[in-house]
């Protein structure tokens, strides 16, 4: 029997659900975003045999088993080494890393600086409890000051990263946040993320029932939903709250984000900031905006959404347009010519 | 005035007119600060002398540091050259000929030289500064005894080579630059070598015409010195080997296993995909295979070893002919993904070119140290397969085996070469590629019955199937897998049986390899066994010890994982088992456990290559002191 | 109504009044999901049986998933206890009593079970949906044969507990939560098990007090459902064991391995400083430090393990006891960073909680197969000190000398603990502070004659001098260092003198190592070998081989290198050697390579500790075959 | 004899300077840095015992030999690592991290952005010279696209990193640029990094005359001081140029960067941005300004100095802070007391 190709029109999405048993905990965030991410599948036109997911390992981590396409389940912390080689040795495949804040941040950190700033065309789905969920609850590097955990009885010290001014800082060309329980925000990021070319980066904030329960739920439940999520929209003023409280996010002449209340029926004033995904001094600006300190007042909306979408060159084109360029020089792959390179001599 | 460039003997082209002795063989080193161009001094000297029809053998040594202060002992740096009218298989034991262009240089290099031999110095670089930074009170060239020792040429090098450049109008740091193509016409004319390739490497080298135009005169100046002068009474001529017919070119270790991949590559017809992260001394395969993008090659140059590793193994996944290389600090950081690569069982080479250890160690001397950390320095039960080139031309030889190796087993194979072989040279026949043996690579494309561990019966290996293949979606990972189906299982009993299978798979390699070869004396009651590089040095010392009337055999292990199968017979056939390596007793280590036999070690951890008359001297010992 | 919480027994003080019977030992074990709390159950029953006088050894089993889906075999968690009047050494091969809260449970274990064993099961689990997650077709508790196998009590455990509960006004999912403290009832009355303690405890555990009601509720409903109920005609008694007076408690290897540490470090004057990166099963070393700082531990949460052994490193030039603890996988990223702790001579533990490898591998089981690899796996010759303890409460004195043999002899020592001892408990006589030795430790200060690789005649080790001593300030590194100067050296006789001298440096240790006990049969022949975690297992087989009549005797090693100085010469004077490992063969090639001996091993690679029974017919097989 | 300490106002240049050979290529770089760095080191006043030095592998990584203090040179990459363990176990110590644009961004950058984000009060500096020197000249993670070098025959094609940049996103409490040959500059950089609590960042633009020679001429020769070079004070207007032709920078409505010409006399037209160093916004928008795409029209300056500074928790200072604070309890230290714990009971 030879093997049998599916009609790409015709994918739907149980032809990207696989027959290994989900195990996860219940009620746990990565469910919803496995559902999400099989849903967008069908709709992206790439046959299911030129998809490979590749993670690292942690809950998160599991994804590709759940996925019915190629899949490698690899190290900890290195799915974008791994994934760089399968892209790179086959720039027609469509990658994705699949990571956690501990096996993307932690351990793999220095992979994950260095893929952003490469910029091949893959995408990379960052699920971020702020926990270690799989070694059953040690703190993150995006665990919060002072959050309690099993290695950290007293608090934790350690000043968290911020995913997205880290991939900015990094070169990142795509910087996107999303929540688990969004699902039409979730479907839109992984869609932007999808057209975007080159490495596209979403950290999406997802809930661990088990070991830090709730931890988004300051803008997941219903009053954060309505006051602190900053949809962002390209080319559209930043502005959130209920429609009954507009607010809008304008710049300090000292450059310090101030937010303001807004009455769209009366115009926006010029000052409201204008989203622009290709302005880096606005991503930067985005992704220091401090939403999770405490008691901030007023709190800061979570920006979610696209920070950053620039134009860079792709970096498998560039490998490969200097192989084919290479290729075009007389003799190209021709051994017998390269054995007798050098100082070679005859003995007759 | 300046001298004009050409060859002041009768005949004007570059053969000389004075009386030539003959020899059999010669070892020259030239010695001078790491900015001296020792290097490239040295390579072309062999370059000439191969040519000349002469076997060759070299032994480059640097330095750590890329350039310590000027005149420093540890900005010393070496060139060896053994060039013989007979086969040669080490660098030679200790220099006939030494070159020094300063005091340091001396400093470092004179008691390695013969007694009787010749010592030429730049005796310009004798200079009240240089040698008190070499750490000498007065001047060693005149010190007393010194020509009873050595025949001395004392020869004002930079001020000739500044004499015969003056004219052209080049600052001065460029022309004192020339003074090593001075020493390299002196020294071609002392061993009449050929030096019209030389003058058209010159002129293909340097872009600029007036450095085209200094260098020829320097060289020409040298030569010219020993033709006219009266210092040199004679030449000396090294006949020609005698040589199989075909082309040769001389080809470092580094070189030879950089094409070995890329042949191999070719002939399995997959993409040569090389992730790597610099260091010595292994960066050379880098910078070769980063050379070759008209053949297709992708090289990859990682953030770090880890990187490298898994660049590599996502690479095999995606069906490339997948390397990645290094020297042992990067195997010591590649060991868990070399684990995961087990578990998948997908193909990989790692190259490992030894370093002195341990840590940083000696980072750019030789030594074979890290056999065991090839065999078992992963955690877990976590097999592969180890392969140890013998010679800078066996690097080709062992590159491409291990790619057909790694491909028919679906197994990581470490390659364990070493500074030695890296950077030294030695002529190479080179084969046409056609004659090169094809290697079976087809990917699985049958969905009937599939599942990612299906196992084939002769080999033990399991299906490589490369995304984009329709009907074989499929998930590998690092958690045990069932034999069965290829799912995570955690069940005792599958788990045993798994790695049972992963060693079965190495173990049946042995199956189809080359028999072993035994050298020496047949009726010998003695065998001598050594692995990688020291293959010549223990060649040249068994030869050496027959025609001295020992009974001696000599048997070299390629493969160290899986070991040829006879190896246990053969072994039980002798009274003494001589083990012979560059580190503590590593090897001797495993053939005492697997045959439970005593086998003696010799050892050496000197960052050098073995010298043939200590091994003579040694295994001498060991003979009487077990008779 | 609920039932309120108390005893129903006439004298309502919790004691049976039923018939009882007395048994030497019982091995019992609790199965259910992983969120049915089978840890705590066993835990809790493991501390009544301690303090009821039993000598007691567990045998924890968690799935590698967090929770798995509800009900599916991967979801299922399991604690073995074995209780006992005499001594012990294993958690029992196969249960006398199997308690499963779901059908998975019951899938999982069954087979395990002895003939005639008690299974008590909670039917209301065995739903159609359950079941079916399970793999079953029927309700297995229903199927024919299986009374006449097995003693079974189909109790509707969840039924009962949510009925005591039901007016405590909980939601659903809480009251069900408590089905496990039924369970642990009905045992505790089983087998006549203290239980106040188990009381207090869950006014200590729970903080809500309907939630201490519920559970004492449920415990209650438990211990009242065997007493009352006709289902159970009599108790068991297990009577207390002969113990050493003394206080006791029952420890895990990984609480005992972190207090070892702490009370070296206390004795030799030191700030204990453990760095480390969360990783199955060695996190809980971790989380037991990081909850003593008030006995000045700092512990540090790397961003990986590369950093953990670099930080550890840095602490220790620093002056600090410098420990860091992982698994394999870890091992195989912390190579490099040991390999630089050897170069630079510094104290540092680096702790491998083994498990089921390579990669992955199976990430919550046992197994010791990273004993070449602490052996070898580094890059160089570079040789650390590795020990092993031999149970959960040996892991204190394993890691208090380990931190001794540290410091004394300024290198790295490896311990290899391994997933059965992390999480296996013992009942631990706990020693006085005052009682422990002394671990001398002092910096350096003197400057006359100093330099940083100054040895010290006995243990050649170098002198520890911390930042912040005037007159001493040197740097160090992992080039390679002059022996009598301690600056870069790269000669070459340096190179290898070094390289002995660090190799003499771990030799050394064996100097001092506890003479080696040889258990068993006096006259024996034939000699077992084990290490590690398998000590127990081991020494029951030989116990019971011994009362068979085989003369076998049996020797345990705790340093695995250097090895006790008297190895050698005691397995000579035996006709048969035999070792036992978790693995395909470690130890066992150590001891063929150093000591030409032909031992054989017994290999078991299943994620589990070897069963007594199992070995007992394992070793009887290889003295017929090499009778 | 026993030890002695140096009196530490008497200490001089010549105190930190050891017995050991320096080892790097004539006309290097680091000889400029070291010259400034064993000058500055007396103004401490920190006694030189008291002083570490920790470094990875590379030229650059050399360094510790050459200080007569502590010192480690440890594996490439590690610095941060084997220095975090120096400090936290000894927090009385000046540590010091000395690494090269290898050393600290490829291997060691997740290291280096863990010790940044972690905020350990030490003193980091990292030559860029934009290559590999130790290996003999390949490219780093900062070497530009296009550049030759041994292992990029035809040309650069990974996006180097903005050193600035990405310690901003790591969340670096101090970050700063200076040049090696920049002597006064250098000075007053490495001061301010001294007084900065918290990790400190530096790095300094470093020639390799071997295999990068003249990458950073473009901002340190004549033309290059007088007109690329935007000197950063805090407080100050950022201006730049020679005095006959001043320039400053300010912000376009779409928050890009101008430059403008100004006129000192005349006042400073209040657009012109003012240097705050507690302005994350401010810093970003400095480490986004490109002043190396070669070409650029007009070509921006390279902005030296500090970039940022804000007072963050330190770390040692929290991870002590919680030991004494736990020391406090009752039976703190008490090993019978501990050994007793849990569930024990007596057997008699
Ligand atoms: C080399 C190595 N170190 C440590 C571990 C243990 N480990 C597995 S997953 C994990 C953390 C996972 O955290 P995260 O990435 O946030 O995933 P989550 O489980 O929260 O989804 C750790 C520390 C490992 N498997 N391998
Ligand atoms: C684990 C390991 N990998 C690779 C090397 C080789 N190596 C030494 S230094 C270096 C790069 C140094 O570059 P950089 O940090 O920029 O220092 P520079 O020499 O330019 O000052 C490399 C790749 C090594 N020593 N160890
Ligand atoms: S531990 Fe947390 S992250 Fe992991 S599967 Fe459970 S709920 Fe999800
Ligand atoms: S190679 Fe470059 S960086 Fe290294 S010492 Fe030489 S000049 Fe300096
Ligand atoms: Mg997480
Ligand atoms: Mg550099």
């Amino acid at each position: 029997m030879s093997t049998t190709a599916v009609d790409v029109t015709k994918q739907t999405r149980k032809d990207f659900v696989s027959d290994q048993d989900v195990r996860w905990c219940p009620g746990c965030g990565d469910y919803a975003i496995l559902a999400q991410v099989q849903k967008v599948m069908p709709e992206l036109g790439v046959p299911r045999e030129n998809v490979v997911f590749v993670s690292g390992i942690g809950c998160s981590s599991r994804f590709p088993y759940y996925m019915n396409t190629y899949g490698f389940h690899s190290i900890h912390g290195r799915a974008p080494a791994l994934a760089t080689g399968v892209k790179l040795a086959r720039p027609d495949l469509s990658v994705w890393i699949v990571t956690g804040d501990g096996d993307g941040l932690s351990i793999g950190g220095n992979h994950l600086i260095h893929i952003l700033r490469r910029n091949l065309d893959v995408n990379i789905l960052l699920f971020n409890n702020e926990v270690y969920g799989l070694t059953k609850g040690q703190y993150s590097p995006t665990s919060r000051l002072g959050q309690i955990t099993k290695s950290s009885p007293m608090g934790v010290v350690d000043q968290p990263f911020d995913t997205a001014a880290l991939a900015l800082g990094a070169g990142a060309t795509f910087v996107a946040r999303t929540i688990d329980v969004e699902q039409k925000h979730l479907q839109s990021v992984l869609h932007a993320a999808v057209e975007h070319k080159g490495t596209s980066f979403v950290e999406i904030l997802q809930n661990c029932p088990i070991f830090n329960d709730g931890v988004f739920s300051e803008v997941t439940d219903d009053d954060g939903r309505a006051y602190r999520q900053l949809l962002l929209e390209n080319g559209k003023p930043m502005l959130f709250g209920p429609e009954s409280d507009r607010k809008g996010i304008r710049l300090s002449r000292e450059m310090r984000p101030e937010v303001v209340s807004v009455n769209e029926d009366e115009g926006i004033d010029e000052d409201i900031l204008v989203h622009d995904v290709a302005n880096d001094a606005k991503s930067f600006f985005l992704a220091s905006l401090d939403w999770q300190t405490a008691g901030a007042q007023p709190p800061m909306p979570v920006p979610l959404g696209v920070l950053r979408a620039v134009d860079r060159p792709i970096y498998e084109q560039s490998v490969h347009g200097q192989i084919d360029a290479a290729r075009q020089k007389e003799a190209a792959g021709d051994f017998d010519r390269l054995f007798a390179t050098g100082d070679s001599w005859v003995v007759d | 005035m300046g001298a004009p460039s050409g060859f002041t003997s009768s005949d004007k082209s570059g053969r000389s007119t004075k009386p030539v002795e003959s020899r059999e063989h010669v070892v020259i080193r030239f010695a001078g600060d790491s900015g001296d161009g020792m290097q490239l001094t040295g390579t072309q000297f062999t370059n000439q002398s191969a040519m000349a029809g002469n076997d060759i053998v070299t032994l480059p040594d640097f330095p750590a540091e890329i350039r310590a202060p000027a005149g420093t002992l540890a900005g010393v740096s070496g060139f060896q050259l053994n060039f013989s009218s007979q086969h040669i298989f080490t660098p030679g034991d200790e220099p006939d000929v030494l070159v020094v262009m300063n005091p340091a240089a001396y400093a470092v290099n004179v008691d390695d030289l013969v007694e009787g031999g010749i010592l030429i110095a730049d005796n310009d670089a004798f200079s009240k500064s240089n040698l008190r930074k070499a750490g000498f009170e007065g001047n060693p060239l005149e010190a007393e005894g010194l020509t009873d020792r050595y025949r001395l040429f004392s020869v004002p090098i930079t001020k000739m080579t500044v004499e015969a450049l003056k004219d052209l109008g080049l600052p001065q740091k460029s022309v004192v630059r020339c003074k090593n193509f001075f020493a390299l016409g002196l020294c071609s004319w002392l061993f009449n070598r050929p030096t019209d390739a030389t003058l058209r490497w010159i002129e293909a080298k340097f872009k600029k015409p007036e450095l085209i135009e200094a260098n020829r005169r320097a060289f020409h100046a040298g030569w010219n010195y020993g033709e006219t002068t009266e210092a040199f009474a004679a030449t000396y001529q090294v006949p020609e080997a005698d040589i199989e017919p075909g082309r040769y070119t001389n080809i470092t270790g580094n070189k030879a296993l950089a094409w070995g991949l890329m042949a191999a590559a070719a002939k399995a017809d997959k993409q040569l995909f090389y992730a790597s992260y610099p260091i010595t001394p292994a960066s050379d395969i880098l910078h070769e295979l980063a050379a070759h993008k008209d053949f297709g090659v992708i090289t990859f140059q990682a953030e770090d070893e880890i990187a490298a590793a898994g660049v590599a193994l996502g690479a095999s996944f995606s069906g490339s002919v997948a390397v990645t290389g290094t020297s042992g600090p990067g195997v010591s950081l590649k060991g868990e993904t070399l684990g995961l690569a087990v578990m998948v069982e997908l193909p990989m080479i790692v190259v490992n070119v030894q370093r002195g250890g341990p840590s940083t160690g000696l980072p750019t001397k030789p030594e074979q140290s890290d056999l065991l950390q090839a065999l078992y320095g992963r955690h877990g039960e976590c097999p592969v397969a180890v392969i140890a080139p013998s010679s800078p031309t066996d690097c080709f030889d062992a590159a491409f085996e291990a790619v057909r190796v790694a491909i028919r087993y679906m197994t990581p194979v470490i390659v364990l070469s070493d500074g030695f072989l890296a950077n030294g040279s030695r002529p190479w026949k080179t084969p046409s590629f056609a004659d090169l043996p094809e290697i079976a690579a087809k990917f699985w494309t049958e969905t009937l019955g599939f599942h990612p561990y299906l196992r084939d019966e002769d080999t033990l290996s399991r299906p490589w199937v490369v995304p984009g293949t329709p009907g074989l979606e499929h998930r590998v990972g690092g958690l045990e897998k069932d034999y069965n189906s290829g799912n995570i299982s955690y069940m005792p009993q599958n788990h045993e049986r798994m790695i049972r299978v992963r060693a079965s798979k190495i173990e049946r390699i042995a199956d189809e390899l080359q028999p072993l070869e035994v050298m020496g004396d047949p009726d010998a009651d003695t065998l001598v066994i050594s692995w990688g590089s020291t293959y010549g040095a223990l060649y040249a010392a068994v030869k050496e010890l027959n025609s001295q009337g020992q009974p001696i055999a000599h048997a070299h292990l390629r493969w160290l994982n899986p070991l040829p199968p006879e190896i246990g017979e053969l072994i039980a056939r002798y009274k003494r088992v001589i083990v012979a390596e560059l580190n503590m007793g590593q090897l001797v280590r495993v053939l005492r456990e697997r045959f439970l036999v005593d086998a003696v070690p010799i050892n050496r951890m000197q960052g050098q290559p073995f010298k043939t008359g200590e091994l003579v001297a040694e295994i001498k010992g060991l003979m009487e002191k077990r008779a």
